[in-house]
């Protein structure tokens, strides 16, 4: 096996994520695509504990996904006030706050 | 890596999907692609345990609440295509791509060495190799997650369990108190109208027409009337109906059908 | 020469008489504030004559305190003076009481006991400044003035209160802008003074430092621009109409006549002292500037038609000659300026002054609203008028020696620079003389019409300044033996890095 | 088969981290086992108490840290953290701001005998659920604990020493927040808006640092810092995969210290959290964060120092003049003093890349450490008693945050105006206030370190800075009030005594700084 494929898909995938987060207008999207960069950054873990022949990728991507599990239910409550608050799950109407 | 070539593709689709599609619930559907993926190519890569943890806690847990509060928002909550900030998406576009670029770039030019493997940190079994690490040099961290679910625990209730303040409202009290609002400000005491029972469309989307012709705004779900689904009706349509029924008694039904489409466009 | 804290007692009876009477409630027009204000003044003014008494000429710095104050910075608590210092020093400590009795009433509309407080706060610190022997110190100091002069011309003032605090919102931008580029000069003198060893701001410590060429002239523009700023010197003195034209009388006389001189003052202690090298390179620069403001502050002040604002830019052109006196790096020029630094103070108070009374007796500050005072207030026209001639240098009055002093120095400097400065003399003359027939002669104005003249309390403030004026016009030696060994010090420290000094300095900068 | 060996966590020196996080737990549990009535003042109680017994236990523990010359201290819980000089004096600070923060928190004078928290934060905005809630007089106590997990987080994300640590820190610290921020009685659109917009742009940022530790990982092949290094010092060849790690990491680390151009959130959370939110978390979190940036800059890659100081640089002075330049335009008081944290952060940043270490400097003089800690423990003091007295100028409508509200403050509360003036000149950097000596401090250090070109820059943006923050004192002494002029509600003995402390700290740390710029020279250098 070699290293560079996997890392080169983990960074597209990162990039896409990052992307999705900026273009897209709904909360829960945008949250989700902070899932993806979260996956993408748990691939490239895991490869580089292969890489270096340790396991401590392994243990960090583990502790990724129970933060990533805490980050959701967190998040999503948040996302669940403000839509029962204003009807709506768009970034965009979240704008009382400008510059 | 035969596995890997199959499936780098499907994620890479998948992934650049999400950033397309209309409905948010394509979008988790398409993530749970990307999440699958992901899963069997931790178990190439020698990590069985996160094969699990990925299946179990990200497909099964994560994402189902994900589309969870995508039902409780609304299936179809789906993006404005209205920007308020002009040019925003086409800046962050560009700024991703050039992001991407660098990114891809930057580690394409990196010299790999060669791969350890982890046929010695395995050797007795990933399971126990990651539970010796997990419980002797992380234990630390390990320990400080259990914060973290503890805060997501607090901040759930905190935000979404409310407390019952009053007594539940038996059917007794609800009569006494729909006959006392009925006396004080005449609101209708009895259950609302039906939708759309006596127009053409036996439907939901539909308003009821009162004895007068005119729509009952109260016989529709007030989620749809907020969507903007709704159908009107119209007195008018009853003299349209009436038309109708005396055209299709004296000519043949083809007639009738393009009436009924120019009827729809009316609206 | 006893041990006891002198200098400490000088600069902590203001401060704390500003805490006293900031604690005494504040009745409208009560006199209880005054009162204790002006004894707390008076008592400064004792002590400062207590050190002068005790003063040995010639002796370099005296009644010296060190302690250390925050070790990490280097910081140390230290005082001294020297005849510099002592010639500001009496300065304020006269000034003190003669502003604090002449705006006797000028705060009764307001917070009388802030209004007194603000100005033995601002006078204690102006103390501070002028005995400082640690650059820290002199740093912090000179920055907390700003708080009460920002107070004093924001809160008290003869200008509508949009007006003022406008003034006082500019005022304070200008002298934040030049405290804080002098920050960076400060905290580079650390850099440097931390890299040859111990890091330290004492003076003297400094003065042996061995500052390279490109480091001392950026550290000198730093306190250059800052002083500049404060003095002030041409570019950068728009500040100063705006401000005396909204702050009461009183108020300008400790802004200008006490604070700016902490900007000379600061020329001749830290450019010239600490970076001579850079100092002689700039002169060039510096002494076109002194030259502008002296007959820009002139033409200026010939076309105003508010009298503080005219006063004010008289100042101007005042500061010029000071700034002349030291930069050309004569004996003659630096101990003009330094005694010029005390007279200018003396014959600006009394101008400021008495243009106050008169403001407070017709309601404007316009000139054109006032004519024939003379008749109605003679004792008031003739303050007036002394005040005037000594701004414009009139033989007999001390302002005369210093302006004397300065131009032998200019002129010894270049006879170009010298003939510039000379034409100051000739505008002042017709300023203020235009001014004096304006305001003074000719028929009344409904505005002048039958107001009273001065009563006893206002001309006992200003006579103090008068026979100053007249005791150093006549007999200016005293003086002059106070601040000439200082200036011998200060010329030793200017002219022994290189020998010969100034041309091949200056040549070696043009091959550059 | 390997064997499995028992860890060795050394209580003696984490058990105020494990108190703090105890606290959480209990306060957890007082929650679900307490009567209503009661629990309010047992969970302040039992956080106050604890909070000072983990203070003293720090104190302790700072005496009794092992002497390595430079350093002291000693790295514990295998590999996971070190306690050393920095972090015991980190800790120190934070454990007081909590102390502080819960005070505030505790405030029940201002709102007429409420908590500034949501009666009910699932009960929606308006109705009659909401209603009830107030009126029976509801408040979430549940603020306590989340707060105690949030310092405990903080703790752990100052002291880590690996970069797993480091992230779990970062977590642990931020989901609290999140939850705090949206929990405000009045306005509470605005602060479920924050509290969603703080969310989204922190779980990006945190996606950052993860990419970001898993390419640092791959290219040292461990997360310890003293690895990372060791393996940065022993390879040469292609470091990109490095400094994109470094890069991606530092993205996250300036985005929780609010530094341009990550700092879109802030004025965003700091208006919409609840205001006692914000004095907590605008102290505490820029203290923890420039803690773990320091451990993770000086120690992890510490011998890659050419290639991350042209870098912050570069975010200083951005910091600086993007914060004072768009701080001078608003007109809220939250937000401006958000602004200000902006530049704040700039002026930390350059106080970091001072001169680096105790051996590189003359004999007394200041290190970057020194100089960062110092300023940390002035601007703390100051956010929390600007932001404390924010929450007491009020209008019926809840807090009067809107500038023109303030005009004529002076003479409707001279003691309230004096104060916040006193703190506004100390933000300004006025001689003989804390924020003097603080700047002078990171000054001293970064023009020690060669970055006059930063110090430059810094001076002129302080001048600019100066205005915004003299115009307000204008406003509260030289304007007419417009309207009804602004009200100064009381506060219990809760918030005076937070203001108090923060005044006479500013004023202490102004006109005396020695003591605590010794005690931060003392914590001397990171342990590696």
């Amino acid at each position: 096996m070699s290293t560079e494929p996997y890392i080169l898909l983990s960074a597209i995938l990162f990039t896409i994520g990052s992307v999705g987060v900026l273009v897209r207008r709904n909360a829960i999207v945008v949250f989700m695509c902070i899932e993806l960069m979260l996956n993408a950054s748990n691939l490239a873990l895991v490869t580089f504990a292969k890489a270096n022949g340790n396991l401590d990728g392994q243990i960090a991507a583990f502790f990724v996904m129970v933060v990533a599990a805490a980050e959701v239910v967190v998040g999503l409550a948040i996302i669940m006030t403000i839509f029962r608050t204003r009807r709506s799950a768009s970034v965009d109407d979240a704008s009382l706050l400008k510059y | 890596m035969t596995v890997f070539w199959i499936l780098a593709p499907i994620m890479v689709l998948a992934a650049l999907c999400i950033l397309f599609v209309r409905k948010a619930v394509h979008a988790a559907l398409l993530l749970a692609v990307v999440m699958m993926s992901l899963a069997m190519l931790y178990a190439s890569l020698d990590a069985p345990f996160l094969f699990a943890v990925q299946i179990i806690v990200y497909t099964g847990a994560i994402l189902m609440l994900f589309l969870f509060v995508l039902m409780l928002v609304g299936v179809d909550a789906s993006d404005s295509v209205v920007e308020t900030i002009r040019g925003q998406r086409l800046l962050a576009t560009v700024l991703g791509l050039v992001f991407g670029a660098t990114l891809v770039i930057g580690l394409s030019q990196v010299t790999w060495g060669t791969v350890v493997g982890l046929d010695e940190a395995n050797a007795g079994g990933n399971v126990p190799a990651l539970a010796n690490l997990l419980f002797s040099k992380y234990i630390f961290a390990f320990e400080a997650t259990s914060a973290l679910l503890i805060t997501a625990a607090v901040g759930a209730m905190v935000l979404a369990h409310r407390e019952k303040l009053t007594p539940k409202e038996k059917q007794p009290e609800a009569a006494a108190r729909r006959m006392r609002e009925y006396a004080e400000t005449g609101r209708h005491p009895g259950p609302l109208p039906a939708p759309g029972v006596f127009a053409r469309h036996n439907a939901v989307d539909t308003p009821a027409l009162l004895p007068d012709g005119s729509p009952s705004q109260e016989s529709i779900s007030r989620v749809l009337a907020a969507r903007g689904t709704i159908r009107s009706a119209s007195v008018d349509d009853v003299d349209d109906v009436q038309r109708q029924l005396s055209a299709t008694e004296s000519s043949e039904s083809s007639e009738s059908s393009d009436r009924a489409d120019e009827q729809e466009d009316g609206q | 020469m006893s041990d006891f804290p002198w200098l400490s007692l000088l600069v902590l009876v203001p401060l704390a008489g500003a805490v006293v009477t900031a604690l005494i409630p504040a009745g409208r027009g009560s006199p209880l504030p005054k009162q204790v204000a002006f004894g707390a003044a008076l008592l400064t003014l004792a002590v400062a004559v207590v050190v002068t008494v005790q003063y040995a000429a010639g002796d370099g710095m005296q009644f010296t305190e060190t302690h250390e104050w925050i070790p990490a910075f280097g910081a140390h608590y230290a005082l001294g003076v020297d005849g510099i210092g002592l010639t500001l020093v009496l300065l304020t400590s006269l000034l003190l009481p003669v502003v604090v009795l002449a705006s006797w009433r000028d705060a009764d509309e307001a917070n009388t006991s802030a209004f007194f407080a603000w100005m033995l706060a601002l006078s204690g610190l102006a103390l501070v400044v002028f005995t400082a022997q640690d650059v820290f110190l002199f740093y912090v100091a000179f920055e907390a003035t700003l708080i009460p002069a920002y107070f004093l011309i924001g809160s008290f003032g003869i200008a509508d209160r949009a007006t003022r605090s406008k003034a006082a919102m500019k005022f304070l931008l200008y002298m934040l802008a030049g405290g804080l580029i002098m920050l960076a000069s400060v905290v580079g003198l650390y850099a440097v003074s931390a890299q040859a060893g111990e890091p330290t701001y004492l003076i003297p410590d400094l003065a042996k430092l061995d500052i390279d060429q490109t480091t001392g002239r950026w550290l000198f523009a730093g306190f250059f621009i800052a002083f500049a700023i404060k003095a002030p010197l041409f570019p950068v003195h728009t500040w100063l109409p705006d401000t005396t034209a909204a702050a009461t009388p009183g108020t300008s006389v400790l802004l200008i006549c006490v604070l700016d001189k902490i900007g000379t003052y600061g020329m001749l202690r830290f450019c010239l002292g600490l970076f001579p090298e850079a100092s002689r390179w700039a002169t060039p620069l510096v002494v076109t500037l002194a030259v502008i403001s002296i007959i820009y502050g002139a033409l200026l002040a010939i076309g105003q038609k508010d009298m503080l604002r005219l006063i004010g830019l008289t100042s101007l052109s005042h500061f010029g000659f000071i700034v002349l006196g030291i930069f050309v790096m004569s004996s003659q020029g630096i101990s003009g300026s330094t005694f010029y630094m005390f007279n200018h103070g003396v014959a600006t108070a009394i101008m400021f002054l008495v243009a106050g009374y008169l403001i407070h007796r017709s309601g404007s500050a316009k000139i054109s609203a006032h004519g024939g005072v003379e008749k109605v207030a003679p004792i008031l026209a003739g303050l007036f008028l002394v005040g005037g001639l000594g701004t414009l240098g009139l033989p007999g009055l001390s302002p005369f020696v210093s302006e004397f002093l300065v131009l032998v120095g200019g002129f010894d400097y270049s006879w170009v620079v010298g003939a510039f400065a000379v034409t100051g003399i000739v505008l002042a003359a017709i300023y203020v003389l235009l001014m004096y027939q304006r305001l003074m002669t000719g028929p009344s104005r409904p505005a002048t019409a039958g107001f009273k003249d001065l009563n006893s309390r206002e001309i006992g403030a200003i006579t103090p300044l008068v026979l100053v004026m007249l005791l150093f016009g006549f007999f200016p030696q005293p003086a002059l033996d106070v601040i000439n060994p200082a200036v011998e010090t200060t010329m030793e420290v200017v002219g022994q890095s290189d020998e010969p000094p100034v041309v091949p300095a200056s040549e070696q900068e043009d091959h550059q | 088969m390997i064997e499995f060996s028992k860890p060795a966590i050394e209580y003696a020196e984490l058990w105020p981290l494990l108190l703090v996080f105890g606290l959480g737990c209990i306060g957890v549990l007082i929650e679900a086992f307490l009567p209503r009535g009661s629990r309010h003042h047992v969970q302040l109680g039992v956080a106050l108490v604890g909070t000072v017994a983990a203070f003293v236990g720090v104190v302790l523990i700072g005496t009794g840290l092992e002497d390595h010359g430079e350093a002291s201290g000693s790295i514990v819980a295998e590999g996971a953290f070190a306690v050393d000089g920095p972090t015991v004096f980190i800790w120190g600070l934070l454990l007081l701001i909590a102390a502080a923060g819960l005070l505030l928190f505790a405030e029940r004078k201002l709102e007429g005998g409420l908590s500034a928290f949501a009666g009910q934060a699932a009960a929606l905005p308006g109705t009659e659920a909401e209603r009830e809630a107030s009126t029976r007089g509801l408040d979430h106590t549940e603020v306590f604990p989340l707060m105690m997990f949030a310092v405990s987080g903080m703790m752990i994300f100052a002291a880590a020493n690996d970069l797993l640590t480091l992230f779990v820190g970062l977590e642990v610290l931020s989901l609290p927040l999140y939850l705090l921020s949206g929990l405000a009685r009045r306005r509470r659109l605005l602060s479920q808006e924050a509290a969603l917009k703080y969310f989204l742009l922190g779980a990006f940022s945190s996606g950052f640092v993860i990419y970001g530790i898993a390419l640092v990982y791959g290219y040292a092949g461990t997360m310890g810092y003293a690895g990372i290094y060791e393996a940065i010092a022993n390879t040469t060849g292609n470091r990109a995969m490095l400094l994109i790690g470094l890069g991606l990491i530092s993205v996250g680390l300036l985005f929780k210290v609010g530094a341009v151009p990550f700092q879109a959130w802030t004025p965003d959370v700091y208006q919409g959290a609840p205001t006692q939110v914000t004095a907590f978390m605008a102290a505490a979190t820029k203290v923890a964060a420039f803690a773990a940036m320091m451990r993770l800059f000086y120690v992890a890659f510490g011998s890659e120092r050419w290639s991350w100081e042209p870098m912050l640089w570069l975010i200083a002075i951005l910091s600086m003049v993007v914060g004072a330049i768009l701080a001078v335009a608003q007109s809220d008081i939250k937000r401006m003093l958000a602004y200000s944290s902006i530049t704040h952060t700039g002026f930390l940043i350059t106080g970091l890349i001072g001169i680096k270490a105790v051996g590189e400097a003359g004999d007394g003089q200041i290190t970057a450490t020194q100089s960062v800690l110092f300023y940390l423990v002035t601007y703390a003091f100051m956010t929390l008693g600007a932001f404390a007295i924010v929450s007491l100028v009020r209008d019926s409508g809840g807090e009067a945050t809107h500038l023109s509200r303030w005009a004529g403050l002076g003479k409707e509360s001279p003691l309230v105006a004096a104060a916040f003036s006193l703190f506004l000149l100390g933000f300004a950097g006025i001689p003989l206030t804390a924020g003097f000596s603080g700047k002078w401090a990171v000054f001293a250090s970064a023009m020690s370190g060669g970055a006059w070109p930063v110090v430059v820059v810094a001076v002129l943006t302080s001048a600019l800075a100066a205005f915004f923050y003299i115009r307000v004192i204008v406003l509260m002494y030289f304007a007419e009030p417009q309207g009804p002029g602004p009200s100064v509600t009381l506060p219990s003995l809760l918030t005076s005594t937070t203001i108090g402390v923060a005044v006479l700290a500013t004023i202490v740390l102004g006109v005396m700084p020695g003591p605590v710029l010794d005690l931060a020279a003392h914590a001397g250098e990171f342990i590696r």
